[in-house]
């Protein structure tokens, strides 16, 4: 930069006129969306983290029954509320591989309770690819190895076991197979109705509004509880509990969706006067399209949430049925079923491991919720 | 030696991990002075002002530069000082006139309210006096009827309204540093001068110092003592305005002035032949709004314009021109079907020469699709015209995707052509809108509405955040295609220099009605309407020795009912419009 | 002007649908086969209560459940006579609880103010911690506070509401000697106000506020957190900041207010949840509100009662969701109610 | 005999103020006197609350239960003697001679006489609108209405032409059947006695619709919820039902003292407070319960233990339940299905069910072995116990199990190893449950996998109560689980019929009960011959006075159920905890927890139940 004479600074560098274009990777621009969309969500740490940990948990899903070293409903009848007990490596200073000590129940029937007495002398390797019960690998192959199981005379607790003498680490995998799955079938249902109702009536507003509010306001002023009690006389009875709880949440899933559209609705009666609305209009858009383009992706934040936050009721959901008759029973395995369980105070105070169960929800809700925040933010276009 | 209001000092700005986008950028403003800040479109200015107040994008850094703002004998560096201290400052010391302010208002906040809010946060003021000071303001701005505005909410104003609201909030508390990013870029040249006017005075009031960024040298010509020229981040020249303007140094700055349009000295007249292939005509169209603003009072009606009769031929531009809130946008989007026009009114559209016309103003939905087609509009205000979660390539491509014209990978050469066409690099696909510049955004709206090849071109104002080098290329760029491919245009613009380049016929809008329309030439040679006369009159001159009385200019032509008698009129009991001489309507009694 | 022709507009349509929901209510609640005092039958013979039976006998007749299933919804409403004369919802009577044996109005009553008190209390309870909460959240997202805020808050949702219930009152009595279960001291109860009444009060409300007011509270707190992460970046935010607004002052003004959107639309949940949300709750805690009351008729089918409830619940409903249309229209100004197109 | 009544300190005002007279004149000329050192209990002195825990505000009435006043009622051997009555006299059966109290006064000091059982009589059982479908049918024998005069104040005849073999322990019931009535009271409700305007007033203010209505309303011996109500119990309700906490304060007119003359009961003032049910086990846990058994279940115990070591002041003790099994499964021999029911039938399927369960498995799982395992039959202290009984069919034993399924012909077999119905359908036999007890879940859960073992598999279903009853009467249910007889004590006064097809609430025979009860109108006849021989069992005992000859015939009737397994007990007498604050005395350790026979703690006579130092605890 040099100063004239007549007191301006001009700048001295070669200057050309062309457009200088600036460097992007030529890549970059031909990349689809959702590759742009990944590469920033992989920046957001937690969410990649919940990410790979959802996935485990759904790969896992098929495998549960390999990797629980026993059966959802096999009962020990000697260790009936067993502590957990832990995976040992050293015996005395001396490493021996994982191993555990045998455990010996009495009933103590002073206090009534089971009372363990561990025998800290005599160390039992665990043993791996052993022999079991008998599971259904993918729910198809029949099979009875599991990854390890304990040694004879003694047993693997991790998590304790249960009132009947069933390892609760073993229930938590099987109970994840209907947990993480079933439940979220409701959550499904419930937002495409929502989205979808929610969005014909704040876009089109008039008298599709008029009609989907007061079929919103019906439904919603009919509680569930009457409709519960119904539907808990009228299923047959010789459908199993999964079957019955497979219509339980999809029929929460139809009741569940007036709150998310009238959410939806009353955003879209705004962002349908917006001017780019306006616009892709104006370009001929069909109102499926502009919905879909313009409108959804500006309330996907709120979607997103919601949608983390049903999780933890649909898991929870029938904890609250059972109280009607209507949750899922035994044989069937739940992390709602085992809290059910556990729903007593000597559960609290004498047996806390029997509500470990609540571990599992709470970290597969955080990791939803962290997962939908990383997504929620790498759909951001404020954020690079 | 005074020292500088505000010194700017070898800034840097980038985004991302991408190069520096602002580089050593250097200024300093005295107390009092107006510095104008001219340039490329997108090169940087924006940020430069936005660094000041420290309210810059979340992606962006700040590399390098210190900003060093003294007053009341305190000296401070805004780019480090404490929070605390920067709210201090803003709003209250230093207050800034965003670009794009049809966005920058809160859409859920009556007008009146947000404007006062700076009264009541740094001059703590009683609400009924914070009131009669922004209704005073209000009047100053150039707003006929203040209370309605105070009420209004932004939806329900004119570009120029709300940018005038936003250049109310900004000098309501009587800054010492404004900072006006393209104040004027939505206001006819009267509100402008109108506006400028009140500037100056502020500054003789008060001593305020302006930073001034516009694109208009007029407007550069009649305020700055310092003008500085930006391109490509980087400070091209700098000095005192007569010297800069008078006899520019730099190899851009000459370029950039010699791109300046004026509007030309007309000798005679041109008759312009009357043509008959009508590709769109309105008649009798009126449009009524009702206040959302009344609440519980009884509902206002706003005659936004009133029994508009224009016509436009096949490959011919049609401008309208007229005083801010006059009806312009509307009558556009009256005319693309995006509003239906009051009863009576109609609205018609013929295709081709020779095929059936189609009524605008109702349409089946299978007319509609095949008029979306054929015709675009660019929008006043392109930020909120483009959808904020799309990528500009999406963006871009969809009116094909809606139309299914083409292949994927076909849709994206056009879109990238498009770029290219109005002078953006086709690398920006993957941005999103707020990511660029006010008039990369402008030209985005313009290439988007040319990927159809329409026949028809709604253009609101379509240039007006351009400097004047990309105006330049873009109106070529207009003439190009209608010379080429026949495309007509409704031209809606506040710069008769731009008009009368490109404009085959003007009409002059006051009040949501009519008052004259004639060729640009006719117009320009004999301007009959007072309210013409003082629009020419008001336009300024990039030349810093023929300023134009802003004070005078800023009357404009007064309220109607002040007019010679010929073509007084009030309320909408508005006289005929009459032909003159032939091509040439004036709305007077004869 | 317009307003109130929307609002009266809005009101007849309330209208409309309370009687529709009126006549689907009464549907389902005689869905499950037998009636209340068929059951009563039941039971008493299984328990061997013989001289019950010509109790429940009489009763039939009386309140009419020996008529067709429509003639008992007409007389229910009101709009046939009964066997007694007219005497339905319309003219003011509300019936007759079998289960409690006594006018549904008075089963009722009391319950009332005490389910409004403790709804009361865990919707202040939900709004005094999402508000703060779910704004902090979000204008200091990604940070500590954040993630803490998340956690807590599904560490709430992601308890079965009786177990943590169970594990507050256990505990609570153990470490704080807060008291189990109810709603106030027993001796307190029909007590007339005194400020020991006020206090036994507050302190029983801890526990049913926290355990009904979390879930809600997480809810909103994440759904609010999400919606101001839009608003936030959005270019008005920067203008507010231009003039040198607070922090705090900033968010609540303008994007708070834009964010609450999506909350307005759901104030005419609030109303019900009010009534009907906590119903299991409020079952397993033991709270003398309407929730477990109605629980009891629907599974006796003790219908009248049940109605009512219900009906009265659907009311809430219906003014609720009237609020918050009217609410909309009111804060949004942007919002038209019109059909697309034109 | 005796030294004189002493005042309690609880009324003392009232007297002293003339509001109530002393004592000695509100005793009845010959109270009850209760020699409490016979049953080995000490005397203790009057005063004290009692609190204790109920689920439900209907549950008021277990203060009637509880309070166990009874014309005649059960003593601790389950023998029944005259309580409020002075005597009874039976003749052939059929005539009962009942001799009141001279001097005897309702709790509002008004004379108890038998004008009140006249009021019963004439004004309400025989009272068209009162009793829409007539008189009582307990008070119907063979067709014919008991015929009932009072010759005197004092004395009240009751008689039919044939037996009525049930009448006595209809009266002794945990739910008694209430022959009398408050007449002094009630009148002013009652149409024959009160003018319509005063009643057109009490009907409007009560917001009633008829006399009938309101009368029915404040007539509630057994509600026990009208604190205006007069009544013969150890305490009366003292508070209205709008609360949470009922609050009852001893009778003063009560008709029973101790040998050293204290009126009964010892203590003052029972304090009964409605909770969640799911709270219970927490709040006697905290010690805010005196005496508390409902609501609380066998899983509760080590927190109760836990409480108790905590010092929470109270003992945890574990009475046996009455009812004559814990856990009965009911296969309902008239299920809708055809194929399913001929399965059903066949007595080789249900004794396969039954040696297919693991009894000692289940008892040591749930009750630390506590419980006594084996099927459904009369309890150990009945004359009619037999181990014979209680064991046959009911050891574990598989593989007898399977040899009977195969007898039956039932050897196909699904891949997954589940026999295969005639029809080719997979077994799958649906258990019903009310799903209320957690036992019962756990229960089934164990029988389902010794039950897979069979070739059965077991599907449970939780469903409400009252819809479970209406399935299971529609023949809808394949079968339930409840408990067992409630009467697991039978002597051989008791009638009989609950054993035989008589009633639907047995639910293996839903229908054949209805047909009985309704006359032949719904349901079907019995048509198995063991079914049918019940029945006449049942009939023969209705006809016979003589004991031996009853006790035959309960024989007989226990040995039919132990060979047909209609229900399939697997467990008895399951301990039942019941919290008992520190102070409180004469609560026997060891005990019957039973409905009827035995109303709860009414057996076990509450009112002689007494605090060591009631004046310590007013002043806590
Ligand atoms: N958030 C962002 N992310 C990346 N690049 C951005 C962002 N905002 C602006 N830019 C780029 O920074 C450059 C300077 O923008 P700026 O808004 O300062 O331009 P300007 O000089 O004001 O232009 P105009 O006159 O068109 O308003 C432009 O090239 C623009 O594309
Ligand atoms: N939605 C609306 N509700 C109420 N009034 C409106 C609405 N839209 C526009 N108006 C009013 O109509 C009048 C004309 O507005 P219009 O936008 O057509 O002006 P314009 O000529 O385009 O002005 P500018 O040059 O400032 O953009 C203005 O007074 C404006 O306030
Ligand atoms: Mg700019
Ligand atoms: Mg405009």
């Amino acid at each position: 930069m040099r100063q004239l004479p007549d007191g301006r600074y001009v700048d001295e560098a070669p200057w050309s006129d062309d457009q200088d274009l600036s460097a992007l990777e030529r890549s970059d621009m031909d990349a689809p969306n959702w590759v742009l969309v990944w590469r920033k969500f992989k920046r957001h740490k937690l969410g990649l983290i919940s990410g790979i940990f959802l996935l485990l948990s759904y790969v896992m899903l098929p495998f549960a029954g390999f990797i629980a070293p026993y059966t959802p409903n096999e009962r020990s009848s000697d260790y009936l509320y067993a502590p957990p007990q832990s995976i040992n490596l050293w015996h005395e200073g001396e490493f021996i591989g994982p191993f555990v000590y045998p455990t010996q129940a009495t009933a103590d029937l002073v206090n009534y309770r089971w009372t363990y007495e561990t025998d800290t002398t005599r160390p039992m390797p665990l043993q791996f690819f052993c022999e079991g019960d008998t599971y259904k690998l993918f729910g198809l192959i029949p099979s009875n190895t599991h990854l390890f199981c304990a040694p004879e005379g003694a047993t693997v607790f991790l998590w304790g076991s249960d009132r009947l003498g069933r390892d609760v680490f073993s229930r938590i995998l099987y109970g994840a197979q209907l947990s993480l799955t079933v439940g979220l079938i409701g959550i499904t249902v419930s937002f495409a109705l929502g989205i979808f109702f929610g969005s014909i009536a704040g876009y089109f507003g008039g008298r599709t509004d008029w009609l989907i509010n007061r079929v919103i306001e019906i439904l919603r002023s009919l509680p569930e509880l009457p409709l519960w009690l119904a539907l808990s006389a009228a299923v047959p009875s010789n459908w199993g509990p999964v079957a019955v709880f497979f219509i339980i949440s999809i029929i929460l899933g139809i009741l569940d969706w007036p709150g998310l559209a009238r959410a939806v609705r009353s955003k879209f009666l705004s962002l349908r006067e917006e001017e780019y609305v306006r616009a892709a209009e104006m370009m001929g858009a069909k109102p499926g399209r502009v919905i879909r383009r313009h409108l959804l992706p500006n309330f996907m934040s709120h979607l997103i949430a919601s949608a983390t936050l049903s999780i933890p009721a649909m898991i929870l959901g029938e904890t609250a049925l059972s109280f009607l008759g209507l949750g899922l029973r035994a044989p069937a395995v739940s992390w709602g079923v085992m809290l059910n369980d556990a729903q007593n105070l000597a559960s609290i105070e004498i047996y806390p491991w029997t509500a470990i169960p609540m571990l599992p929800i709470i970290f597969v809700v955080l990791a939803f919720n962290f997962l939908g925040d990383g997504l929620r933010a790498s759909l951001d276009p404020y954020k690079s | 030696m005074v020292t500088p209001l505000l010194d700017v000092r070898d800034l840097s700005i980038g985004f991302g991990s991408a190069p520096a986008i602002v580089r050593d950028v250097s200024f300093q403003v005295m107390p009092g002075e107006t510095v104008a800040l001219v340039g490329e479109s997108g090169s940087g200015k924006t940020i430069t002002c936005r660094s000041v107040l420290r309210i810059l994008p979340p992606t962006a850094r700040i590399d390098s530069g210190a900003i060093t703002f003294t007053a009341g004998g305190q000296s401070c560096n805004l780019l480090t000082e404490t929070r605390r201290m920067m709210r201090q400052i803003r709003g209250n010391r230093i207050s800034m006139i965003f670009q794009e302010p049809m966005r920058s208002l809160s859409p859920l906040h009556r007008l009146g309210d947000q404007v006062a809010e700076v009264l009541r946060l740094h001059r703590d003021m009683s609400k009924a006096k914070a009131k009669a000071r922004v209704l005073e303001t209000f009047v100053r701005v150039g707003f006929p009827e203040p209370a309605r505005v105070w009420k209004s909410y932004p939806f329900e104003m004119s570009g120029g309204m709300r940018q005038r609201a936003m250049i109310a909030m900004a000098m309501v508390a009587k800054p010492e540093l404004l900072i006006a990013d393209e104040p004027t870029t939505a206001l006819d040249v009267t509100t402008q001068a109108q506006v400028l006017g009140l500037i100056k005075d502020l500054q003789k009031e008060t001593g305020m110092a302006v930073i001034l960024v516009t694109h208009d040298l007029g407007v550069v010509a009649n305020m700055a003592e310092q003008v500085v020229v930006m391109n490509k981040g980087r400070v091209m020249e700098r000095g005192p305005a007569p010297v800069v303007l008078g006899a520019p140094a730099h190899g851009y700055t000459r370029k950039l002035f010699a791109a300046a349009p004026a509007i030309p000295e007309v000798a005679a007249p041109a008759r312009a032949q009357p043509g008959n292939d009508i590709i769109l005509e309105l008649r009798d169209v009126s449009k009524t709004y009702t206040m959302r603003a009344g609440g519980w009072s009884r509902p206002v009606g706003i005659t936004a314009c009133h029994e508009v009769n224009l016509s436009l031929e096949r490959g011919k531009t049609l401008a309208v021109v007229g005083e801010s809130g006059s009806g312009k946008t509307t009558c556009a989007r009256i005319a693309l079907g995006a509003e239906l026009p009051d009863a009576g009114g109609q609205v018609l559209f013929r295709p081709s020469s020779n095929a059936d016309v189609v009524k605008i103003h109702d349409m089946n939905s299978e007319e509609r699709v095949c008029f979306q087609r054929q015709a675009q509009m660019v929008f006043q205000d392109p930020y909120s015209s483009l959808s904020p979660r799309m990528r500009i390539g999406q963006t871009l491509t969809e009116p094909m995707e809606i139309h299914g014209l083409g292949s994927k990978s076909e849709r994206r050469e056009k879109a990238a052509e498009m770029l290219r066409w109005v002078g953006l690099d086709p690398s920006m696909l993957t941005r999103y809108p707020h990511a660029f510049s006010g008039g990369q955004r402008q030209r985005l709206s313009i290439a988007r509405a040319l990927t159809l090849d329409p026949v028809l071109l709604v253009c609101d104002e379509p240039t007006s955040a351009l400097d004047v080098s990309v105006q330049d290329q873009i109106l070529c760029l207009l003439e190009n295609i209608r010379d080429r491919m026949g495309l007509s245009y409704l031209f809606i613009s506040h710069d008769l220099a731009v008009v009368a380049r490109i404009a085959d016929e003007v009409a002059v809008m006051r009040q949501g009605v009519i008052v004259e329309q004639a060729p640009p030439d006719t117009l320009f040679y004999n301007p009959r309407h007072p309210y013409t006369r003082a629009l020419i009159a008001a336009q300024p001159e990039p030349d810093v020795n023929r300023p134009i009385d802003l004070k005078l200019v800023a009357k404009g032509a007064g309220a109607p009912g002040s007019w010679p008698e010929p073509f007084r009129f009030e309320g909408i009991a508005v006289p005929a419009l009459t032909e003159l001489e032939p091509g040439h309507k004036v709305r007077c009694h004869v | 002007m317009m307003f109130l022709r929307y609002a009266i507009y809005r009101f007849i349509t309330m209208l409309i649908t309370l009687w529709v929901v009126s006549i689907l209510i009464f549907v389902i609640i005689n869905l499950p086969p037998g009636d209340y005092l068929s059951n009563q039958i039941a039971e008493l013979r299984a328990t061997g209560q013989a001289e019950g039976v010509a109790k429940a006998e009489f009763l039939r007749t009386e309140y009419a459940l020996d008529r067709p299933i429509w003639e008992q919804y007409l007389i229910w409403v009101g709009m046939a006579p009964g066997p007694q004369g007219w005497y339905g919802l319309i003219q003011g009577n509300f019936g007759w609880s079998f289960e409690f044996d006594r006018p549904v109005s008075e089963v009722v009553g009391d319950a009332l103010w005490l389910t409004v008190l403790v709804n009361l209390a865990a919707v202040l309870f939900v709004y005094m911690v999402a508000l703060p909460l779910g704004v902090i959240a979000a204008a200091k997202s990604e940070t500590w506070v954040d993630y803490t805020a998340a956690f807590v808050g599904y560490l709430g949702l992601a308890t079965p509401n009786f177990l943590l219930a169970l594990m507050l009152f256990y505990y609570g009595n153990k470490y704080f000697d807060l008291p189990i279960g109810g709603l106030m001291a027993p001796e307190f109860e029909g007590q007339p106000m005194s400020w020991e009444k006020v206090k036994s009060i507050l302190v029983h409300l801890i526990v049913p506020t926290f355990v009904i007011g979390t879930s809600g509270a997480a809810a909103m707190m994440q759904r609010l957190r999400a919606n101001m992460l839009d608003e936030l970046s959005k270019p008005y935010v920067e203008t507010a900041k231009a003039k040198g607004l607070g922090p705090a002052k900033l968010l609540a003004k303008y994007p708070l207010r834009m964010a609450f959107n999506p909350f307005v639309a759901d104030i005419g949940n609030l109303l019900p949840a009010m009534v009907s949300g906590s119903v299991l709750v409020s079952v397993v805690l033991g709270l003398q509100t309407i929730g477990p009351s109605l629980l009891t008729a629907l599974k006796s089918q003790d219908q009248f009662l049940a109605g009512f409830v219900l009906m009265f619940v659907a009311l809430l409903t219906l003014i609720g969701t009237m609020i918050s249309d009217l609410l909309l229209v009111l804060l949004d100004p942007r919002i038209r109610y019109g059909a697309r197109g034109g | 005999e005796g030294p004189p009544p002493s005042e309690s300190s609880f009324w003392k005002t009232e007297v002293q103020n003339g509001i109530l007279p002393p004592v000695a004149e509100r005793l009845p000329s010959e109270p009850l006197v209760v020699d409490l050192e016979a049953k080995g209990r000490s005397y203790g002195e009057q005063g004290g609350t009692l609190r204790t825990l109920v689920s439900r505000s209907k549950d008021v009435r277990q203060m009637v239960v509880y309070g166990y006043a009874r014309l005649v009622g059960y003593d601790h051997n389950y023998e029944l003697y005259p309580d409020i009555l002075r005597d009874i006299e039976v003749e052939e059966g059929r005539k009962f001679t009942l001799h009141l109290r001279d001097g005897h006064r309702w709790s509002d000091g008004h004379p108890f006489t038998s004008e009140d059982f006249r009021y019963y009589w004439e004004h309400v059982a025989l009272n068209r609108e009162l009793s829409p479908a007539g008189p009582p049918q307990s008070m119907i024998v063979d067709g014919v209405l008991a015929d009932v005069s009072f010759p005197d104040e004092t004395t009240v005849v009751i008689e039919w032409p044939t037996a009525n073999p049930q009448f006595l322990q209809l009266l002794a019931q945990a739910s008694p059947f209430f022959i009398y009535r408050p007449a002094h009271y009630l009148k002013q409700f009652h149409a024959d006695f009160t003018d319509k305007t005063t009643l057109r007033r009490a009907i409007k203010k009560a917001r009633v619709r008829t006399w009938a209505a309101l009368h029915n309303d404040r007539d509630n011996m057994y509600k026990f919820d009208n604190p205006e109500l007069p009544t013969l119990q150890p305490w009366m309700n003292a508070s209205g039902t709008k609360s949470s906490r009922h609050v009852f304060v001893r009778n003063p007119y009560y008709h029973r003292i101790d040998k050293q003359g204290v009126q009964l009961p010892y203590i003052d003032v029972v304090e009964m407070t409605v909770v969640g049910g799911g709270l219970i086990a927490a709040k006697a846990n905290a010690g805010e319960v005196d005496l508390q058994a409902r609501g609380l279940d066998f899983p509760d115990i080590s927190i109760l233990k836990k409480g108790e070591s905590d010092g929470a002041g109270y003992r945890t003790l574990l009475w046996a339940n009455g009812a004559a099994s814990q856990i009965t499964i009911y296969p309902n021999l008239n299920f809708a299905d055809p194929v399913w029911r001929d399965v059903i039938r066949d007595v080789r399927f249900r004794r396969a069910l039954s040696l297919g369960i693991d009894r000692r498995m289940i008892n040591r799982a749930l009750y630390f072995g506590l419980a006594k395992e084996g099927g459904m039959t009369a309890l150990a202290q009945s004359p009619f116990f037999d181990p014979a009984n209680l064991f046959r069919w009911s050891i574990y034993y598989p593989a007898k199990a399977n040899a009977l399924l195969d007898e039956m012909g039932l050897t196909d077999r699904t891949p997954a190893g589940i026999r295969k119905l005639p029809d080719g359908r997979p077994m799958e036999f649906v258990i019903e449950t009310a799903g209320e007890r957690q036992e019962v879940e756990n229960a089934l859960a164990i029988v389902t996998d010794t039950w897979r073992e069979i070739g059965i598999k077991l599907i449970m279903r939780p469903l409400d109560r009252d819809i479970l009853r209406n399935r299971v009467y529609s023949g809808l249910s394949m079968s339930a689980v409840w408990y067992g007889w409630d009467n697991g004590l039978p002597q051989p006064y008791t009638p009989p019929e609950y054993l035989a097809p008589t009633h639907q609430e047995f639910f293996a025979w839903p229908k054949w009960g209805q047909y009985y009860q309704t006359g032949g109108e719904v349901g079907e006849p019995p048509d198995m011959p063991a079914a049918e021989r019940l029945m006449q069992l049942s009939w023969d005992w209705d006809h016979t006075e003589d004991s031996e000859a009853r006790s035959a015939i309960w024989r007989e009737m226990l040995e039919i159920h132990a060979e047909q397994q209609f229900g399939i007990g697997i467990l008895a007498e399951a301990p039942q905890p019941v919290v008992v604050s520190e102070r409180l005395r004469n609560v026997p350790d060891e005990a019957k927890w039973a409905w009827d026979p035995g109303a709860h703690f009414g057996i076990h006579r509450i009112d002689e139940f007494y605090y060591d130092d009631p004046f310590q605890q007013l002043t806590q």
